[in-house]
């Protein structure tokens, strides 16, 4: 297969070794998560060079990987710190690949950042591996041939959420939005809204709130009497902690309005979210990309080697760097090659089960995982202290795929 | 007219906020004259002491989760409740309001440590090298709080009798469409306590002279046989506390975190400069008019007609009175104006 | 001031600056800075805090806003490769003189008052500018995923001239590409001229009549002269060299992000200049580049890396060194930024710079006492 | 006519009227001294001139245009300098350089961007700045700060910074206090020496050997009312002055 | 405590000035004594090894030219932070000065009246004088200040720094008067002053003199320093260059003539 000798950045040539990248948020309002991700990308090259129980390399399907690293070169890694910023993201990932000649890159826990990271990656020529991140835009309009996302985006979460709002709270509603005022927020609130409306739902308004604006009072208020009965929290992260504790501190959800009990929900739920708002979760409603409560062989076994590693269960954005890690080393494999064109090209397409969330399909066309998507809410009654979410339902694949061409966008060229 | 009275609380809430943690700034900055950019930090520390209180006492028996086999997971079940029961529980309960006990000796030490180890040696210094050190210390001190405590905010929930809202519409005749958060309304009657408190003793007292004239010219009140390190120290000291006293009250609405600090240093300094250097009085009001505004800015009403306004809202105010009022609302002349 | 300064220690000076500048890649090595991405930041954070410095160390106004200059510096550059040409020229040209004229109209406003006031202001100007880019002017600037080429941009100098490739084309300079190594060198150069331009007017009666400006202003309008144009001057002159490094940020990245504005991005840069010392010529450029240094090798620390750092220590040393180490790089760079501020500020007064000035005269002390304080006897012991 | 003319100024703080129609009318070349006790408003009235105040009402006339409402360094520039009661001085410049400031201020207007030249190759200006510092006696100091001065020296630096520009008018705000005898002597000869350059000058002061040494003309001041003015010889002799001001003082 | 005078402390005398030692050093212990104290401003060294004696109730004169040193002596005394006194012992009433800090010394009877005055700004008249009755020991209360010091309790509302020049000096007497001094330091109380006000203050340090009070006076105004003071010490470059009767001054033109120009 030496058709491939082509000169391309990074090469890792005749080395032992090759090099990932691992770009996560080390310090800011993300630091946790990103602490974790850190976590599951050192269990994946782990698992990829040999070592360890061998993970999800013992479930996923078709598997190329052999245990002896990528094309017999063990994996290292390098890390860098995106403090959740743009510009220091991408300073981090020019380090990796200027100065420590990373093969791949792979982070995330903000749409900004990943976008800003994947375009990069576009340019450098160098495959990134999106992290967490659920804006639309990451696969719709800002999608790059370099760049894949294994994690859900804003739109299935809403189409996820249809049908079990439309079972829980019945076809007549009145929705209030809040929106975090920034891209990620305004997806997020146009995916949930199309889903809401299309169950007959009534939108009774959609604020916009500042990024970080601390306290809510001012913006909750006026929900109280809108005649809405339902508050949307398009919110992430610290803005979600803190605008669903003052919802509640607001007696929101001990009102009644139209006859029926106030609901609040939150379409995107991560575990950290979930700890900061402590009891305030309790039965409100979102969804997860995966959770460890999952049953299936794949999750078992990720739970399983994340666990007597680390002490506690993996989080979503854990099991997604994971995952995307351990694809980004088999579709070398399946290639034959680093080059990237090649792995792109192996990667596009690929379907694979056996990693959670059943069968999924890396679709070429926007380089967008589709697979089961999880709807939770916050467990009334917790077994442990890692029990914070209960999975309402598991909604398949089918529900929530969408037309390529939905958000626009283009892919780029292969060869940069 | 119920949303209009219903902002008007949430001013007066947010303004009493604003203003109780701008004031321990003001006493630090507009009287001591130092730039102290570890305030937020401070705030940031009195929240953890709410923290630290909480996790004390909800100290667990752990019983382990049998049905998890890769890794330990607990059901928790404080030591205070198993032995006192029901009272155990209430004091758990109660944990914030015992916090502030707490908070009051704790932020005094960790003010006068700073001011004696720190601060001190910075009352001669350029601002410029104030701002460096404080901004250090902030970071240092913000970096400590994460390393102990991570860096995801942690639920402090007030306690269960005012975690619900008061019917205050029905109080007032304004029927039952007015209702406010019990803690809210707290925050803002603690606020104004304080707030009072500290008056009372830097107006009624000669103390506060003496700290004016003392930063004024510290020379001369040495050679008038005042101490005037000494009182230095107490009004950092004070200050401290008041900036950890706001920061214990507020985390049940804002649940804590390490960055916390920072995110509301910037709002206090703008604060006690819109009110005036070296003005309490100035920091209160200039609290309580940003945060008034800043509600009613966030009206949909408004927002429709001008978009955005509420995000910038408190630095359009404060560009507007600083440029029709020289020295802020209240500020006396030649107060750090070079 | 002991050591006389004449344009032949000036001439000396700038030529060991531009010398030490151009060679970063070699003498970088050793330390894991030399890759172009970080010399690149070095050399326009350089250029940002030298022209801060222009405002705060010469004429004492604290701004705590041009980081909002930065931010439409870069817009500028960004929207110029979008509808102009990939060509860098008119983009930094450009960027200068919207970040210039942007920063006449915050100054002329702002710099009716002085002091801290002056400070908030400006600090409010900044952060609307930052809440709006972020939110409402999201057309313009994108928003929070910040504004990116696409190939679909119009680009009508280019499209005169050369035939659209597959994807994005990338920012040159007449052909020559941004990236890797000339992008260094593209920066390097314009630092070296910003630098000159620096010297100039620290040595020119412009810059003195500045540091009359922080001495005594009310001395200076009893001596006849305007205080307010020399203070908008050399606010603008600063705002432009923060425009100018927002448009170097675009040209070796051409991607421009919100919160580039952000009062963090401008306190940085006052922590930058003071960290070095306010008001002498290199203090600036050496914080910037600590600051930068700390950010991007600091945290790119991991407990591997520690471990196979210490690799030659016996086995339970290694484990206690390498987590007592840990505290402070990675994740904890932070932490290790913090306590340099403090030391620094604590043990050298006035900066790096200054503070090395100190030794040096301490050290040097008798040699110099002679000829400095002639009308003093000599000092007893 | 004179160089300066001032007619009906008055001026309160709240309740304390500090000039009460006060004129004056001092001529070109004399050296024009207003005494008076302390609080009479003698720097008040200079003030006045200066910028630094507005006058509730009244006028002032200098060379035929008003000062009134104008800005301090467009006064300065018509050709009015002062020397402050407590020096005003760039106290962390050098020497060399207080001096150098006004004299660019003289040379290129209120505001020009000299931004290229260097100082150190302003040989005319340095010349100059040097040779005032000369004629006042800090030569030597000229590297110093300003702010290590001793109060004696930086009263002097100020005069010689204003000296610099070659005014039409200056304004001495007690030039001589809190100097030694033998730099009193000094500055009067010095202030002697400028007289020949046809300066006008009004003069406070409260030492009345450097007023007798130098006045033509005295102006007496009391409670913010001129209470006499006339040459030296008859204000020594007048009994108001004598009980208002000068009390038993041998002169 | 040791009750040790300072003028039996032997130290070093190669630096000790030549014309220093004085016939009343010999007259058993001092009330006040400086004994060769040296006095840096950061990297200047001003003071230079001054010593001498005071007796109680004694009114000394402290003259030279500018520069001499006065302002610095009379601040090392005083403990001010600046000058920072090296070496040498002050010695007040049988108290180490030196191992005061500036209030301790005030509180022990030290007062100055500073050279630029230093009313505070910010504080009215009244606050002013308040001010220096915080710390013990008070002096005359406020009210035997007024019928001293009549302008001031016209003016005792106005913000003291708006005062005009010799009305600020009388501020600063009365507020040194505040407090119970043992010893005043003047630093040119004259300064800037109306004849007729001079006077006025001449009167009241002659009434000061009547009291007892051991008092240190520098003056550019050599001639009334003399005629008030029973002693003058000369400084010239930080260190003492006569120290003598003050008649003795008045009567020696050559000495006048090269220390102070009169
Ligand atoms: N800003 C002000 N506010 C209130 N009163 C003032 C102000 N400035 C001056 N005064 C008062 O006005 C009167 C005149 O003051 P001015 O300084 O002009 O006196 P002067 O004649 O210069 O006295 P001196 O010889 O002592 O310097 C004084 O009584 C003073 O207290
Ligand atoms: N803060 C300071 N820093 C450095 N040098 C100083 C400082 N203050 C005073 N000096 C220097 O100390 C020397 C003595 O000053 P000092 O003020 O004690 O003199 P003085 O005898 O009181 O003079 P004058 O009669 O002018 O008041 C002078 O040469 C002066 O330049
Ligand atoms: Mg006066
Ligand atoms: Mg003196």
């Amino acid at each position: 297969r030496n058709v491939f000798a082509q000169d391309f950045r990074n090469n890792p040539g005749d080395g032992g070794t090759v090099t990932f990248g691992f770009n996560v948020p080390q310090t800011g309002a993300y630091a946790d998560e990103g602490a974790d991700e850190l976590r599951a990308y050192q269990l994946a090259v782990k698992h990829i060079n040999g070592e360890g129980d061998g993970g999800l390399l013992n479930t996923m399907q078709p598997l190329s990987l052999k245990g002896d690293g990528v094309l017999g070169k063990k994996v290292v890694y390098v890390t860098g710190d995106t403090q959740t910023k743009s510009d220091a993201a991408r300073a981090s990932a020019k380090r990796m690949i200027e100065k420590d000649g990373v093969i791949m890159y792979s982070g995330g826990s903000s749409s900004g950042v990943a976008i800003a990271q994947q375009s990069l990656a576009q340019e450098m020529g160098i495959v990134f591996m999106n992290g967490l991140t659920h804006s639309n835009d990451t696969t719709g309009k800002d999608k790059r041939r370099y760049g894949f996302r294994h994690f859900f985006n804003a739109y299935m979460s809403g189409a996820a959420l249809g049908p079990v709002l439309e079972a829980e709270m019945g076809k007549e509603r009145r929705a209030y939005h809040l929106t975090a005022d920034y891209t990620w927020g305004w997806t997020q609130e146009e995916s949930i809204k199309n889903t809401t409306e299309g169950l007959g739902w009534q939108t009774a308004n959609a604020v916009k709130t500042p990024l970080g604006a601390g306290d809510f009072s001012q913006y909750i208020t006026p929900v109280l009497n809108s005649g809405a009965d339902v508050l949307i929290l398009n919110h992430y992260g610290k803005d979600m902690i803190n605008s669903l504790t003052q919802a509640v501190q607001f007696g929101l959800r001990d009102k009644q309005v139209n006859g029926k009990d106030f609901q609040i929900v939150v379409p995107l739920y991560s575990r950290l979210m979930a700890q900061g708002a402590g009891a305030n979760i309790k039965g409100i409603f979102g969804t997860t990309n995966w959770n460890w409560s999952l049953q299936d062989a794949g999750s078992q076994a990720f739970v399983k080697s994340f666990g007597q590693e680390y002490g506690f269960p993996p989080s979503q954005a854990a099991h997604t760097c994971y995952v995307q890690t351990l694809l980004y080393a088999n579709a070398c494999q399946m290639a034959g090659t680093f080059y990237p064109p090649e792995v792109i090209k192996a990667l596009e397409g690929f379907e694979f089960d056996g990693m959670g969330n059943g069968k999924t399909l890396y679709r070429a066309e926007d380089h967008q995982c589709f697979k089961d998507v999880l709807v939770v809410k916050g467990n009334e009654n917790p077994s442990s202290q890692f029990d914070l979410l209960e999975v309402v339902q598991e909604v398949p694949r089918s529900q929530v795929e969408y037309d390529a061409g939905l958000f626009g966008g283009e892919l780029g060229p292969y060869e940069v | 007219m119920d949303t209009f009275a219903l902002q008007l609380l949430n001013g007066l809430d947010k303004g009493g906020a604003y203003a109780l943690i701008a004031l321990g700034l003001t006493l630090i900055f507009g009287t001591l004259g130092v730039v102290n950019f570890a305030h937020g930090a401070l705030f940031m520390l009195g929240a953890f002491c709410a923290v630290t209180v909480q996790k004390i006492l909800t100290i667990s028996v752990k019983v382990k989760d049998e049905s998890i086999t890769f890794f330990e997971a607990y059901k928790e079940v404080p030591y205070l409740e198993t032995w006192f029961g029901e009272t155990g529980s209430v004091i758990i309960d109660y944990s914030v309001p015992i916090s502030i006990l707490v908070a009051i000796p704790v932020m005094l030490l960790i003010g006068l440590v700073m001011e004696r180890g720190l601060i001190q040696r910075f009352y001669k210094r350029t601002h410029a090298e104030q701002i460096l050190v404080t901004f250090g210390l902030a970071i240092v001190l913000q970096e400590l709080v994460k390393a102990n405590f991570g860096a995801n905010p942690i639920p402090t929930p007030a306690p269960e009798a005012v975690a619900g809202s008061a019917n205050i519409g029905e109080w007032l005749g304004l029927g039952s469409t007015v209702v406010y958060p019990w803690w809210r309304l707290i925050y803002l009657a603690f606020a104004g306590v304080v707030i009072a408190a500290v008056f009372s003793f830097l107006q009624f007292t000669t103390f506060g002279m003496v700290v004016r004239a003392g930063m004024q010219d510290r020379e001369t009140v040495g050679l008038l046989g005042i101490d005037i390190q000494r009182r230095f120290s107490i009004v950092f000291g004070l200050a401290a506390v008041v900036a950890g006293l706001a920061g214990v009250m507020y985390t049940p609405i804002l649940p804590p975190d390490y960055h916390m600090g920072m995110d509301f240093l910037v709002l206090s300094f703008v604060v006690v400069v819109v009110g005036g250097m070296g003005s309490l009085g100035g920091a209160v009001a200039a609290g309580f008019l940003l945060g008034i505004l800043q509600s009613f800015a966030s009206m949909n009403e408004v927002k429709s007609i001008l978009p955005g306004i509420d995000q910038i809202i408190i630095y359009l105010v404060a560009v507007v009175i600083l440029l029709v009022r020289p020295r802020g609302l209240l500020g006396r002349k030649g107060v750090m104006e070079s | 001031m002991t050591n006389k300064i004449t344009l032949r220690s000036d001439n000396m000076m700038m030529g060991l600056f531009a010398l030490a500048i151009l060679t970063m890649p070699i003498w970088l090595m050793p330390i894991g800075a030399s890759y172009p991405d970080l010399m690149q930041k070095f050399a326009i954070f350089g250029i940002f805090a030298i022209g801060f410095n222009i405002l705060f160390g010469l004429t004492g106004y604290l701004s705590f806003g041009h980081a909002a200059f930065l931010g439409v510096g870069s817009y500028t550059a960004v929207w110029s490769f979008k509808l102009l040409s990939m060509n860098v020229v008119p983009a930094v040209i450009f960027a200068v003189i919207v970040a210039g004229a942007f920063s006449f109209l915050i100054g002329f406003i702002s710099l009716r008052r002085s002091g801290i006031y002056f400070s908030i202001l400006t600090l409010a100007f900044a952060q609307m500018s930052y809440n709006l880019a972020y939110s409402v002017l999201t057309p313009i600037t994108n928003g929070e995923t910040g504004l990116q080429l696409a190939k679909s941009d119009p680009r009508v100098i280019d499209g005169l001239f050369v035939e659209a490739g597959a994807g994005i084309p990338s920012t040159n300079f007449f052909g020559i590409a941004m990236s890797g190594y000339s992008g260094f060198y593209f920066c390097a150069v314009l630092l070296i001229i910003g630098f000159y331009i620096s010297l100039r007017i620290t040595r020119s009666p412009f810059g003195m009549m500045l540091k009359a400006i922080k001495s005594n202003q009310n001395r200076m309008s009893y001596t006849g002269l305007n205080t307010r144009p020399y203070a908008l001057t050399a606010f603008v002159i600063s705002g432009m060299y923060a425009g100018l490094a927002g448009a170097l940020l675009a040209v070796t990245d051409p991607l421009a992000g919100a919160e580039r504005m952000q009062w963090t991005a401008s306190g940085e840069v006052v922590l930058m200049t003071i960290l070095g010392g306010v008001g002498t010529l290199l203090g600036p450029m050496l914080g910037a580049v600590i600051i930068k240094y700390f950010e991007n090798i600091f945290s790119a620390f991991n407990e591997t890396l520690l471990n196979n750092i210490f690799s030659f220590l016996p086995e339970g040393l290694q484990e206690v060194v390498v987590s007592v180490v840990g505290l402070f790089v990675g994740e904890g760079w932070h932490l290790t930024l913090g306590i340099l501020f403090m030391i620094i500020v604590i043990y050298l007064p006035g900066g790096l710079v200054e503070g090395a000035q100190r030794v040096r005269d301490y050290v040097g002390r008798k040699r110099h006492k002679k000829t400095s304080e002639a009308h003093q006897p000599q000092i007893a012991e | 006519m004179g160089i300066l003319q001032v007619q009906d100024v008055n001026k309160s703080f709240g309740g304390l009227k500090a000039l009460h129609n006060v004129n004056l009318d001092v001529e070109e070349g004399a050296v024009h001294a207003i005494i008076g006790p302390n609080g009479a408003g003698k720097s008040t009235l200079l003030n006045c001139f200066v910028g630094r105040l507005k006058p509730d009402t009244g006028s002032v006339m200098f060379n035929g245009t008003s000062l009134l409402g104008i800005a301090p360094h467009e006064i300065n520039q018509a050709g009015v300098a002062r020397v402050f009661q407590t020096p005003e001085i760039f106290g962390d410049l050098s020497l060399i350089e207080n001096v150098m400031i006004p004299t660019f201020a003289k040379r290129d207007g209120a505001y020009t961007v000299n931004a290229w030249g260097r100082i150190d190759q302003a040989a005319e200006i340095r010349e100059k700045a040097e040779h005032i510092l000369e004629d006042v006696g800090l030569a030597e100091k000229q590297e110093m700060h300003a702010n290590s001065l001793s109060r004696g020296d930086k009263r002097r630096l100020e005069l010689a910074m204003c000296l610099v520009q070659e005014p039409k008018l200056l304004l001495l705000d007690e030039p001589t206090a809190g100097m030694s005898r033998a730099d009193t002597n000094n500055t009067i000869d010095l202030l002697k020496r400028i007289g020949e350059r046809g300066i006008t000058k009004i003069v406070i002061e409260h030492d009345m050997h450097v007023v007798f040494s130098l006045a033509s003309k005295i102006s007496v001041l009391a409670q913010g009312t001129v209470i006499a003015e006339g040459a030296p010889e008859e204000i020594k002799g007048d009994p108001r002055v004598q009980e208002a001001y000068l009390g038993g003082a041998h002169l | 405590m040791t009750e040790t005078p300072a003028l039996q402390s032997n130290g070093p005398q190669g630096n000790a000035p030549q014309a220093s030692a004085a016939p009343e050093r010999n007259k058993g212990p001092a009330f006040f004594s400086c004994w060769d104290i040296h006095g840096y401003y950061g990297e200047s060294y001003i003071v230079q090894g001054v010593s001498f004696d005071i007796r109680e109730g004694e009114i000394v004169a402290l003259l030279g030219r500018n520069g001499a040193g006065k302002t610095s002596t009379l601040r090392t005394i005083a403990r001010m932070s600046d000058p920072q006194l090296t070496h040498g012992e002050i010695w007040l009433d049988h108290k180490p000065l030196h191992e005061m800090s500036d209030f301790q010394a005030s509180q022990f009877g030290v007062g100055l009246v500073p050279e630029d005055r230093r009313i505070i700004p910010g504080l009215t008249v009244e606050e002013n004088l308040q001010l220096a009755q915080i710390a013990e020991p008070k002096g005359w209360s406020i009210e035997r200040l007024y019928e001293h010091f009549p302008r001031l309790a016209e003016r005792r509302k106005q913000e003291g720094v708006t005062l005009s020049g010799g009305e600020q000096q009388m501020l600063a007497v009365a507020r040194a008067l505040a407090r119970d001094v043992k010893l005043l330091l003047l630093d040119e109380p004259y300064e800037g002053l109306a004849p007729v006000i001079v006077q006025e203050i001449e009167r009241i340090l002659e009434e000061i003199k009547g009291l007892g009070l051991t008092t240190i006076i520098v003056e550019q105004n050599a001639i009334a320093a003399l005629h008030l003071a029973d002693r003058a010490i000369i400084l010239d470059m930080g260190q003492v260059a006569f120290d003598g009767i003050a008649q003795e001054v008045l009567d020696n033109a050559e000495l006048r003539q090269e220390y102070l120009a009169i």
